[in-house]
């Protein structure tokens, strides 16, 4: 029986497992002079960044930001185990450091292109987070008012795509962004997410190719979380990481740890600003896992489990705050307080979500064109 | 997994068991797919099938519908019989050159095979919004060369899926996810195939002949019964294969009953409704005492927000109301 | 530079003066496409342009059809306006995901602009074959929110590409290649835009109505003076643009003719004939004589060689035959 | 006005000088141990590869297919010039070398993906000239029997797929025929073939990575003849090569001088017996330039001088003549009658393919559905 023949196209099961963690591959595989001689740089292994020289106030706003975030997260899970959402919710659980520091990273007048686990994003270039919720409950205070529903949340008066599901879609989007803002000679950068899964798309490789041809001023970053639905690292590509895919478009490349805010502001602040240079395009990969299911509905039962303890040590943001503390940036009294605000800032968000009418169908034809 | 034997299976577990039978029964087929595999696929079609017929017939892919899909077209050239399973219809688009550029001619030019089938989960009522609600059949009957195989029925979808996987043509099977677990057939389920472009009369009437598909045909079975109770007498057609179409059965009951209403989830303009209805008026125009009425989604995306897409997608009482008015005016 | 002032100006001179006025008249409007710079594209549309408006806003791209529809999205949206051009319509197939899934929809779900005009020579009698002779419009007509364009004539062609240009939408702007060089108006060449959505009678008649677009405006106007000699007075009517329709004159039209005949080089199964013999049906059923015909391609792809192609695309003797019997049947 | 602005997005035109000539930017930018740990092979700056060892009858058989393949395409060239042919024909002078090389790398049972300049392996494979020369005239005796034409010969009789104008839709199809091969368990080899603009495009990147994680026995041949129709390579691409790409993938790459048959040989030899192996895909990138239009109606004047001359010197078929002869392998007067026989060869095609009938168009509507 076929199953027991062993010309099988795949490996078996059990040996796809993943690949890519914090011991990633181009580090050991690849000399670090192959590496500089490509213009990769992979600091995914070193230590964490160092604090040393950053403003107080700077990095009270990243601890902010990711208390905030992940505040919304915890709020958005038991939303949608009390069953106030229309559907799933994409949980960005341990993606907060790249979120924050992205946001940081960049001014307000970039273009941002995200995908669905940005919500951190999203918040912090100010989208109100009831609009989030609404955006997952079909409420009419959604930023589409409920035509669109769920990740589809982005709003260009922020400066933001809002993208369709179809992966990663946002990417040529993001090379026109950037197109525009080098045609009118601005120097606004625009950054564009996606999933480790979503580099083996058409999307990514022409979107990246053309960039780096046109030298536009677009970071491409990809947040490895190891998994694209159910699908590890080893089913996705072979390559040994995704900033290396930067030498198949020439362009530079950066590895980096997603669960050090330090680290992510680090690289991501270096590939801004060389495309604001005019240094052209950068890929970012910054590591992390995906702590829960694809989405909440998917328990998600196919990840190791040394994985998924290997990675519940790296918290985000108990590994910031607790290097704030240790530097006296922060007391543990302070973080308890940042830590009760956000809170309640998300409970009010839900109060506000709960309480926002269902949309009128009354003009839902139009809107088709454009006037 | 959704195979064993059972008392009733849903129209989710006949698919599962359809596709099992075929793999049993020819080693050439095998399923290929995003999560196919240990996941057992986003709706958990193939839930067991790796455990089953091991990583050499249950392959995950990359997220790649390009490239799988022109995949499978490679492999069925030389004597394989690929099922690729989309993960929505919607992501069938990423696909649209390859099936309209290589599958759909292939055999045309060159006389050689090409039998890919081709699953995907499509359609509206789910609250998933515009790019998780698309009805795709439109995207491709216009293109020659690939058939469209939309049943409505968890019993249908078995002997479909047996024969689209038969067929030595691209089929393009598409399964109405709202279905998916809200139907049920008691057992046995024949394994026996169902010729592909044959429709079914569902219900047989004389008033007025509906002709529909997928999950119009529970809607159209409904309002037939409501409207019973009033005296009027609809025809039931489901169509069962769009592409090719059973013109001719279509045409027997428009014959009989003078007049017709298309029903479908997709959008109006240009949906499967539009050649129905051209080809009802020109191969029975003596016949209508009544245009031919089309029921369709507004032509608008599928909204997210319940009563946005409950005002874009066919609702009971708009379908009852436009049948009795074709019937009786 | 096909934009020089002439005596007479070809479709193509058209499409380019009107490229060349817009891009004068508003700097965010922009060229992007393969072999659009100095080469001038595939059939030399755009010569001259990369010298007067320079690399900046005459952008040659790498061969990649999704990325560069997806980068005109990006740059619509931030306030410029994108010209694209897709070397054959065919490829636009490469582009159809970011086109429905992108830009179709963007608008109606969030407010946004999506100004992007994608210009596309398509269509047969060239000997050119399945993949370089395909009619595109049935590919996206089903899509709520894209514009469709199909010119029929050199002044038609510059007006409504003006227009197409400043429309807020994405404007699917699709050339016949066969009447690039074959068709000439004499000048001046207006540069007014043309409305999008408004079909022009092209001649007046009283016993049927031939509805079409594109180059089969000749063919119905070839067709009708024929006929005239017969006696049968034929009314054409040029869509012009196919979506949106102008289906209020369509429907005048026929109500005066009680007849009507729908042309075009497109494959007949869900070609807009279906969506047009299934409206008129609808709207005029009371005045018909006779059921709507449709005079279209086979349902087969384009074939290459002469003989196989004059069988698969409309030809007079069929035109002026199927008009003939339909005005006196 | 806009023309004078300096901020252009492309550079402009008189700097998009075509890179990738044989003094190849990786062999120059990039050190060769890197190229080495990343597992690319740079032979094309080499000297011409060594005929030492091989066997004078395969060496003569080469030869042969060089020559008749050249006499193919000038039948062709005076075919489409006294109007002959439908439409244009997609010259392949100078990629001679690759398409013999190729072919007689491959066996008989290889699968054979190609595009549209690879005219010589068609003939290799044993497609009657009369039926190319068909194809271009839309006769019945051609591959398609008039229904498709030009370049759309591809035999599946002869392991050849018939591929759409599309490019490189033929490389998704070569990984379905490399993963039926694999699992069937035989031991044939795919290899693809496509042009440096090909690689731009979704089909190269999709299927060159899923074929990369199945690890599949195909060869993905690229033919950088320097050209997209009019697009040079820095429009096409910023990479250092198209071999380097491999990278991306975790898979091999080679890059060899395409007008070099026994190089092009040697090269496709150990992709193809790697994958025979189990090994998985190689990108092979061949270089070479498109020495005619992009097809013959297109005068190329966009091509720069310097490298037609450069180039014009590099004639495969008499370098490779020279060095058979210089090796006594051939005399000057052996080469004329091979010469010779290859043009009565062609103009007995031509023949044949005047007198051929055109088709029937009685059945046009039938082979829609395969039975
Ligand atoms: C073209 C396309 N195919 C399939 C999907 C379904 N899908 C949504 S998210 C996802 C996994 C994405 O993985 P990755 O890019 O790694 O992002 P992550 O979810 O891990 O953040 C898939 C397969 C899609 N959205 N688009
Ligand atoms: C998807 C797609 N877009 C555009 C074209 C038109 N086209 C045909 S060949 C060609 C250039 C191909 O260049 P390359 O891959 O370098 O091959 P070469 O012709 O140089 O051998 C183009 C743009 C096409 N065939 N397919
Ligand atoms: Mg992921
Ligand atoms: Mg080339």
């Amino acid at each position: 029986m076929a199953a027991e023949q062993d010309s099988g196209v795949n490996p078996p099961p059990d040996s796809r497992t993943p690949t890519g963690t914090l011991a990633p591959p181009i580090a050991t595989d690849i000399p670090a002079e192959v590496l500089t001689a490509l213009d990769i740089t992979d600091t995914s292994a070193n230590p964490p960044a160092s604090l040393a020289g950053r403003e107080a106030e700077f990095l009270m706003k990243l601890y902010e930001g990711l208390v905030r975030t992940r505040a919304f997260e915890d709020r958005m899970h038991s939303m949608y185990r009390s069953g106030d959402l229309l559907g799933s919710y994409y949980s960005g659980n341990w993606h907060e450091a790249i979120s924050v520091a992205t946001m940081a990273a960049m001014r307000d007048e970039d273009y941002f292109a995200p995908l669905h686990r940005d919500v951190g994003a999203h918040l912090m270039r100010g989208v109100p987070p009831e609009q989030v919720m609404a955006s997952f409950m079909g409420k009419a205070i959604g930023p589409t008012g409920g035509r669109d529903g769920t990740l589809h949340y982005g709003r260009l008066d922020l400066n933001t795509y809002n993208p369709p599901s179809h992966i990663p879609a946002n990417y040529p989007v993001a090379t026109g962004m950037a197109f525009a803002a080098k045609y009118r000679g601005e120097d606004r950068v625009t950054v564009a997410v996606c999933g480790d899964g979503s580099t083996s798309r058409a999307d990514f490789h022409e979107a990246v190719n053309i960039a780096a041809t046109m030298q536009l001023p677009v970071v491409f970053q990809v947040q490895n979380n190891q998994y694209a639905y159910s699908t590890p690292l080893s089913v996705q590509t072979r390559s040994a990481s995704f900033a290396i895919k930067a030498v198949a478009y020439g362009i530079p490349g950066i590895k980096c740890d997603g669960t050090d805010v330090i680290a992510v502001y680090d690289a991501m602040t270096e590939a801004i600003e060389r495309a604001r240079a005019g240094g052209g395009p950068t890929i970012v990969e910054a590591v992390t896992m995906r702590m829960h299911g694809h989405a909440e509905h998917d328990p998600a039962d196919y990840v190791l489990p040394e994985l998924k303890d290997e990675w519940g040590e790296r918290d985000p943001v108990a590994l910031f705050e607790n290097r704030l503390i240790e530097a006296d940036v922060l007391t543990a009294e302070a973080a308890g307080r940042v830590r009760e605000d956000a809170k309640q800032w998300a409970i009010e968000a839900r109060k506000i979500a709960l309480a926002a009418p269902m949309p009128d169908p009354a003009d839902i034809e139009e809107g088709i064109y454009a006037d | 997994m959704q195979t064993e034997a059972k008392d009733t299976y849903t129209y989710l577990d006949a698919v599962a068991v359809a596709l099992d039978s075929e793999m049993e029964r020819d080693e050439n087929v095998f399923l290929i797919g995003e999560d196919v595999g240990q996941f057992g696929g986003a709706f958990k079609v193939t839930s067991g099938f790796l455990d089953k017929y091991g990583p050499r017939r249950v392959v995950d892919t990359p997220i790649a519908e390009t490239g799988v899909t022109g995949l499978a077209a490679g492999a069925a050239l030389v004597g394989l019989r690929p099922v690729v399973e989309f993960q929505f219809a919607d992501f069938i688009s990423c696909a649209f050159d390859p099936i309209v550029n290589v599958l759909s001619r292939h055999h045309w030019r060159t006389g050689d095979p090409m039998p890919v089938t081709m699953r995907a989960p499509f359609g509206s009522r789910l609250r998933a919004g515009p790019t998780h609600s698309q009805s795709v059949e439109s995207y491709f009957a216009h293109v020659p060369g690939i058939k469209i195989v939309m049943p409505g029925t968890a019993a249908d979808a078995a002997g479909l899926l047996i024969a689209s996987i038969r067929d030595n043509n691209p089929v393009l099977f598409l399964e109405n996810k709202y279905l998916y677990r809200r139907l049920t057939t008691p057992a046995p389920l024949s394994l026996e195939p169902i010729e592909i472009g044959r429709a079914h009369v569902v219900t047989e009437g004389t008033d007025v002949t509906v002709v529909t598909y997928s999950a119009g045909v529970h809607q159209a079975v409904d309002a037939a019964e409501q409207l019973a109770g009033d005296g009027i007498s609809v025809e039931v057609i489901d169509l069962r294969t769009v592409v090719p179409m059973d013109a001719e059965t279509v045409f027997a009951s428009v014959r009989k009953t003078s007049r017709a209403v298309v029903l479908h989830e997709a959008a109006e303009h240009l949906g499967m409704g539009a050649e129905i209805a051209a080809q009802i008026q020109r191969e029975a125009f003596w016949h209508l005492d009544q245009p031919v009425e089309r029921i369709a989604a507004r032509n608008t995306p599928v909204p997210t927000s319940p009563p946005l897409e409950d005002a874009v997608v066919p609702q009971p009482a708009e379908i009852v109301e436009t049948i009795r008015k074709v019937a009786t005016a």
